[in-house]
């Protein structure tokens, strides 16, 4: 602070005056756009090879490494044989104990049995030992969990998909496309039945096809 | 490594120490029992051949066991960290004494810990909640306290019923619910 | 029907009393009109025998009106200034250079929600931006424009004018309480400290003026500084000015003394809960005190309407009226042929350009030139129109000071605040004071001596 | 017509009881749960409670503060913390080594990188890696840079706070360039996640180099010429000569750190005082101030700026060449023991105790963040002053929410 009262005011007011005539910084936004750095990270964003064809081979790399979870992918694995998924599970839980099962590799607790209803996984475990424990096997084992319980325990199905190492998410979504699947006991034989005799490949149901058509349907 | 200040602690406290003086990069540490926080604090803020006169950091630590309370200090005497593990503090209900007679602006930092360990310091004038809403029950830091989505210790869908694991008898107002004052 | 009963229904209350006044108001005039083309000449003789009554309503009505385009443009010289002085580029996208923004942010208060917070006194809460707003307007009344140009001149009107000023504390004082906000109640208290402590040393200040001029009429003050620019007051009174000039600020509530709406501190003070229209007039009167206080100064010390040279008496003695027939003529020709000859230069020179390019830019060019041209006619022929250059140019020029402030000072605190005008302005306006008044009796015991 | 409906709403002024209509007063609805708390929420004649924040514009974040005035005087004040709490502790406790250095960023999101360099030299420390020292230098000149576009920001929300409008867009100016240029190699310009376990995310490159020449050459006059807008300013001075006075022995009690406490006459930087990287080998001053005011804390960050350009300028002309990340394995599990680690943040030390259990998650994850402490100083700083002093005493210490609320 000077001696001369109001000097330093007067310097600001000088300062303030000057930049009053001087060049501005802004950017005028829509018809100047910033460049974007190298290395930006704001976009998700998949590359190509000079041939035109993804890069990515959906190893799920990248979703596992990132901490906040915001990517959820899809595709043919690297040997193109199943189709993968990572994310969009029904509960966020579930997709977090996976990839922590993929990572970690130490043996983890699975309680989650605990929150259904506690049945008896002998008649799955022997379902599952039947088909070797094959995820290609699905409809088969679903079918046979169904015939062991009457209908599809959530338990059982998260057992399948513990032991066969399918996604839940996959085997909720064969069990609900089956209409002859159930996840309740059937209260209604009648009902049960009509189920079943909606079943594709059922015979009563290609009996009556064939009646209908006139010729054996393959 | 500075051997000498692990020869001279050594010497000062030799009975105090529940544990080996541990070295290791520019660290220094020694464990004292949590009785012995305040004269094994003062001696080393207060003896001229310690003059740890700078509270680096206080962090309440659950080892799955026992709770701690450790102490990071600073000294122009040393060129190492010096950390004061006040070991073995009862899960069920850990009490350490305060050390806001040393570092007033330790309070603060007791407060997280007893907002996050539930670890009541004796001696703080102000020990309440800082982070978490005052009607809140449970101490977040607890190693039986799991997240939703913490797949390696927890079941896989949420697990919102855990946050009342802990209902402290002393927690005032958990008995009351929250209503809006008009 | 149901249109019309559906958006009859969504209309707020201050929209149905519009959507039915003005309608009604229209038909009025109307009705206004016809009747005057039919007793036209009865209301005329009335009109004429009381000529006092309709000049104060003609000047009432249009400085009312006035404010309004004059709180725009300040808005916009702030918003701008401010920006520039920022080394931002400011207001750009509305109208040219952005000036029509503040325009823009008028309709916009317009058209927002008038909102009255739970627990609010509803009557004073509405009340009080009208107060403020009219205080400002008032204060307008006595200022002299130019030459003839000024609401009413009264013999007190500075004691008229610190006395409205005032009226603005009462204003805010409402508002503050009303709004049932603690931040509020801070701000209206902080401008009831603040602007009636800022009124001491205010009107002390301007008392060295009143003692030289010998009046308290405005319009006989600027007269008094009549001729070249040392004859303003500023030169016998730059304490006075000073003083006038701090104190002023913190009237018109602007920074570094703006802590009756400290946004870091009390949020918007008094203003905090106000929205729509209602803060509208607040944010209104603020720029309309400024450009008061701004007025105020230039009418005081630096020569009101006055030039600050004595104009050659020129006389162009050109009544366009006596042209006659000619003068329509020339209306009709002029335009044409000073658009084609402006246009010529750029057909012969730019013959690559269409054609149509050269006629615009000679049509703009030739309005411009028109425009000149009748400016300086009509500031050579009207010493009213010469006043009131000279007065919005020095007026405006203090408003930018006021401008310049606000981008380059931060705030005062307000025990400084306080102790500044009570143990400095008071003080140096008491000894501005004296001195005067002393200066002003040796003087006159030289003269008589001599 | 819907009118009648539209009345009936619990929005509507006219439905609500007279006796709903009470002042808010900030007082808990439960019992006070310390005498301090008792002693707080009870009112003497001629006093009520203000609330400051969570959302007002000068308390840096959400920081909230109940004041207790009486008139333009504040008697008493209770900060009240967590409105961003975030639980970052526990979050990094249940995240690999690698995603923990994500957390970091929005810690501090003014000076991202001071919250990943202690939390990278505390793996590093319990991985015994080396750290190249290319990466080193790379380290402390991308952290000077950001010391330097931290303390500017705090300058001119300094001035902000005060209610002047134009120096925070100068200052922002300054750190424009400065977040351009390390988003250049970083990619991002805030939360920039740069530094690795074992080294950094990148090399430097032209652009950035570029920007950092033209930037170096004109940073000290347009500092100086900004600071000249305030540093004289007879208001500026007034408001912050004396105000929020404390001597060096109290604010050690406090456990200030970093510029506030180097203005109270302690040359504690632990740049000097615990050297870490490659601090040891650069030559530069701790600029101290003995007033201990809010006006030494801001002159003080001004001083640091210079000294942080002489810093940048010896790393670019004693930058090896060489490797910028150590040899280390994707998934890591580090040995079981513990780490301590703090470095000098423009608030001051930012400290990470790291234990590990031999997994690949952290066991204990503490974050250790100055402004913490900083702002339980309030009612020391606070003493008889009024309510406008708190805003610039709040600007002077410099407080950063993000690390305050975890």
């Amino acid at each position: 602070m000077s001696f001369v009262p109001g000097l330093g005011i007067v310097k600001g007011m000088a300062l303030t005056l000057r930049r009053f005539f001087e060049p501005k910084v802004t950017v005028r936004y829509p018809e100047v756009q910033a460049d974007i750095p190298p290395k930006f990270r704001g976009r998700l964003q998949l590359l190509y090879d000079e041939y035109g064809t993804i890069k990515c081979e959906t190893c799920f790399q990248c979703a596992q490494a990132c901490p906040i979870e915001c990517i959820d992918m899809g595709g043919i694995d690297t040997k193109g044989r199943y189709h993968v998924h990572w994310g969009a599970p029904e509960t966020y839980g579930e997709r977090r104990e996976e990839s922590a099962l993929r990572r970690s590799g130490r043996p983890v607790p699975d309680p989650a049995y605990a929150r259904f209803e506690a049945i008896d996984l002998g008649p799955v475990d022997a379902v599952l030992d039947e088909h070797d424990h094959d995820p290609a096997h699905m409809l088969a084992i679903l079918e046979g969990t169904q015939a062991a319980y009457g209908y599809l325990p959530v338990a059982a199905l998260k057992r399948i998909s513990h032991r066969t190492g399918a996604w839940y998410a996959t085997i909720y979504g064969t069990a609900t496309y089956y209409r002859h699947l159930r996840f309740k006991a059937p209260g209604d034989s009648l009902a049960a039945a009509d189920a079943a005799a909606r079943r594709p490949g059922d015979a009563a149901y290609l009996d009556a096809l064939t009646t209908a058509i006139g010729r054996r349907v393959q | 490594m500075d051997k000498a200040l692990a020869r001279r602690l050594e010497a000062r406290f030799g009975s105090t120490l529940t544990g080996p003086v541990r070295q290791r990069h520019d660290e220094t540490e020694i464990r004292i029992a949590a009785s012995e926080i305040p004269e094994v604090l003062r001696a080393l803020h207060d003896e001229p051949e310690f003059g740890f006169e700078l509270l680096a950091d206080l962090a309440g630590v659950d080892t799955g066991e026992v709770m701690q309370v450790v102490y990071h200090l600073w000294s122009v005497t040393s060129p190492d960290w010096l950390r004061v593990i006040a070991d073995g503090l009862p899960r069920e209900a850990p009490r350490a004494p305060s050390v806001t007679f040393l570092w007033k602006g330790a309070e603060w930092l007791e407060r997280e810990a007893y907002d996050m360990f539930g670890i009541t310091f004796e001696g703080n004038r102000d020990l309440r909640r800082i982070f978490m809403p005052p009607d809140y029950t449970s101490f977040p830091l607890r190693k039986d306290f799991y997240l939703a989505d913490d797949a390696a210790r927890s079941p896989g869908a949420g697990v919102r019923h855990m946050e009342r694991t802990h209902e402290p008898t002393n927690t005032p107002g958990a008995e009351r619910t929250r209503r809006v004052r008009t | 029907m149901t249109v019309v009963g559906r958006t009859w229904n969504r209309l707020t209350l201050p929209g149905k009393i519009v959507f039915t006044v003005v309608p009604v108001l229209v038909v009025l005039a109307v009705a206004a009109v016809v009747a005057i083309a039919l007793v036209g000449e009865t209301v005329l003789e009335i009109l004429g025998a009381n000529l006092p009554i309709v000049r104060f309503v003609v000047a009432a009505t249009a400085i009312l009106l006035m404010t309004i385009p004059t709180a725009f443009l300040i808005i916009y010289m702030e918003m701008k200034g401010i920006a520039l002085m920022n080394l931002r580029i400011g207001p750009d996208r509305v109208g040219p250079f952005g000036s029509l923004l503040s325009v823009v942010h008028g309709l916009k208060v317009l058209m927002k929600e008038d909102f009255t917070p739970t627990g609010a006194d509803p009557t004073i809460f509405t009340l009080a931006p009208v107060v403020v707003y009219l205080s400002a307007v008032m204060a307008l009344l006595v200022i002299p424009f130019g030459p003839g140009l000024f609401g009413v001149d009264m013999n007190i009107a500075l004691l008229y004018f610190f006395a409205i000023g005032g009226l603005t504390v009462v204003g805010l004082l409402m508002g503050g309480w009303a709004s049932f906000n603690k931040y509020s109640l801070l701000g209206g208290l902080r401008s009831a400290a603040q602007i009636i402590s800022y009124e001491i040393p205010l009107t002390l200040s301007v008392v060295g003026v009143l003692l030289l001029a010998g009046t308290m009429s405005l319009n006989q003050l600027v007269q008094n500084q009549a001729g070249w620019f040392t004859d303003w007051y500023i030169w016998q009174q730059p304490l006075g000015a000073l003083i006038f000039f701090i104190a002023a600020t913190a009237e018109a509530n602007r920074t570094p003394f703006d802590l009756t709406e400290a946004d870091s501190e009390i949020v918007a003070g008094f203003a905090t809960e106000y929205s729509g229209m209602r803060f509208g007039f607040f944010f209104f009167a603020e720029y309309v005190n400024v450009f008061i206080v701004s007025a105020l100064m230039v009418t005081l010390f630096f020569g009101g309407w006055n030039a600050p040279f004595p104009f050659p008496a020129t006389s162009l003695a050109l009544d366009p009226a006596s042209l006659g027939i000619g003068l329509l003529i020339l209306i009709a020709v002029v335009p044409v042929v000073a658009t084609l000859v402006f246009a010529a230069p750029f057909w012969l020179l730019r013959p690559t350009w269409p054609a149509w390019y050269g006629l615009v830019i000679g049509f703009v060019l030739f309005n411009l030139v028109a425009v000149a041209a009748v400016a300086g006619w009509a500031y050579i022929s009207f010493d009213w129109v010469a006043g009131l250059v000279w007065f919005l140019a020095k007026t405006y020029f203090f408003v930018f000071v006021f401008v310049w402030m606000r981008g380059t000072l931060p705030r005062v605190r307000i025990d400084q605040l306080m102790n500044f005008a009570w143990k400095w302005l008071m003080e140096l306006a008491f000894i501005n004071i004296f001195i005067t008044a002393g200066a002003i009796l040796v003087v006159e015991a030289l003269r008589s001596g001599s | 017509m819907t009118t009648e409906s539209r009345h009936a709403s619990a929005d509507d002024p006219r439905v609500l009881l007279d006796e709903q209509v009470g002042v808010f007063e900030p007082v808990p609805p439960y019992p006070p749960r310390t005498e301090r708390e008792a002693e707080f929420y009870t009112l003497r004649d001629g006093e009520m409670f203000i609330n400051i924040g969570p959302h007002h514009p000068s308390t840096h974040g959400v920081l909230r503060v109940v004041m207790k005035i009486d008139g333009e005087n504040v008697v008493d004040l209770d900060p009240v913390l967590g409105y961003l709490h975030r639980g970052v502790e526990k979050l990094c406790e249940n995240a690999d080594f690698h995603h923990t250095i994500a957390y970091m960023d929005p810690l501090e999101y003014i000076a991202s990188l001071f919250c990943e360099w202690p939390a990278v030299m505390a793996y590093e420390k319990l991985l015994d890696v080396e750290v190249p020292r290319r990466a080193e230098y790379i380290r402390v000149l991308t952290g000077e840079l950001n010391r330097i576009s931290s303390h500017a920001l705090a300058m001119g929300f300094h001035a902000l706070d005060l209610g002047g409008l134009t120096p925070i867009l100068y200052s922002f100016i300054e750190r424009d360039e400065i977040v351009e240029m390390l988003a250049s190699i970083t990619g991002q310009r805030m939360l920039f996640n740069y530094f690795r376990i074992g080294g950094v995310n990148g090399d430097l490159n032209h652009d950035f180099m570029s920007r950092l020449g033209t930037w170096m050459s004109r940073a000290t006059t347009q500092i100086e010429a900004n600071t000249g807008l305030l540093n004289e300013n007879e208001i500026f001075v007034r408001r912050n000569r004396g105000l929020g006075t404390i001597d060096s022995q109290t604010a050690l009690r406090m456990c200030w750190t970093g510029p506030n406490l180097r203005a109270t006459g302690i040359p504690f930087d632990i740049r000097r005082a615990h050297p870490y990287s490659v601090y040891p080998e650069l030559d530069f001053d701790i600029p101290t101030r003995s007033e201990g005011d809010a006006l030494a804390r801001y002159l003080l960050r001004i001083d640091e700026i210079k000294q942080s350009l002489r810093i940048i300028d010896q790393c670019l002309h004693e930058m090896p060449d060489g490797p910028i990340m150590a040899k280390l394995p994707r998934l890591l599990r580090p040995r079981p023991g513990r780490a301590f680690a703090a470095v000098e943040g423009p608030r001051g030390e930012y400290a990470i105790y790291a234990v590990s259990d031999g997994t690949d998650q952290p066991f204990r994850f503490r974050i250790h963040d100055p402004s913490f402490l900083h702002l339980q100083s309030f009612n020391l700083l606070m003493e008889g002053r009024l309510i406008a002093d708190w805003m610039a005493i709040n600007a002077s210490l410099d407080p950063i929410m993000g690390g305050v609320d975890k």
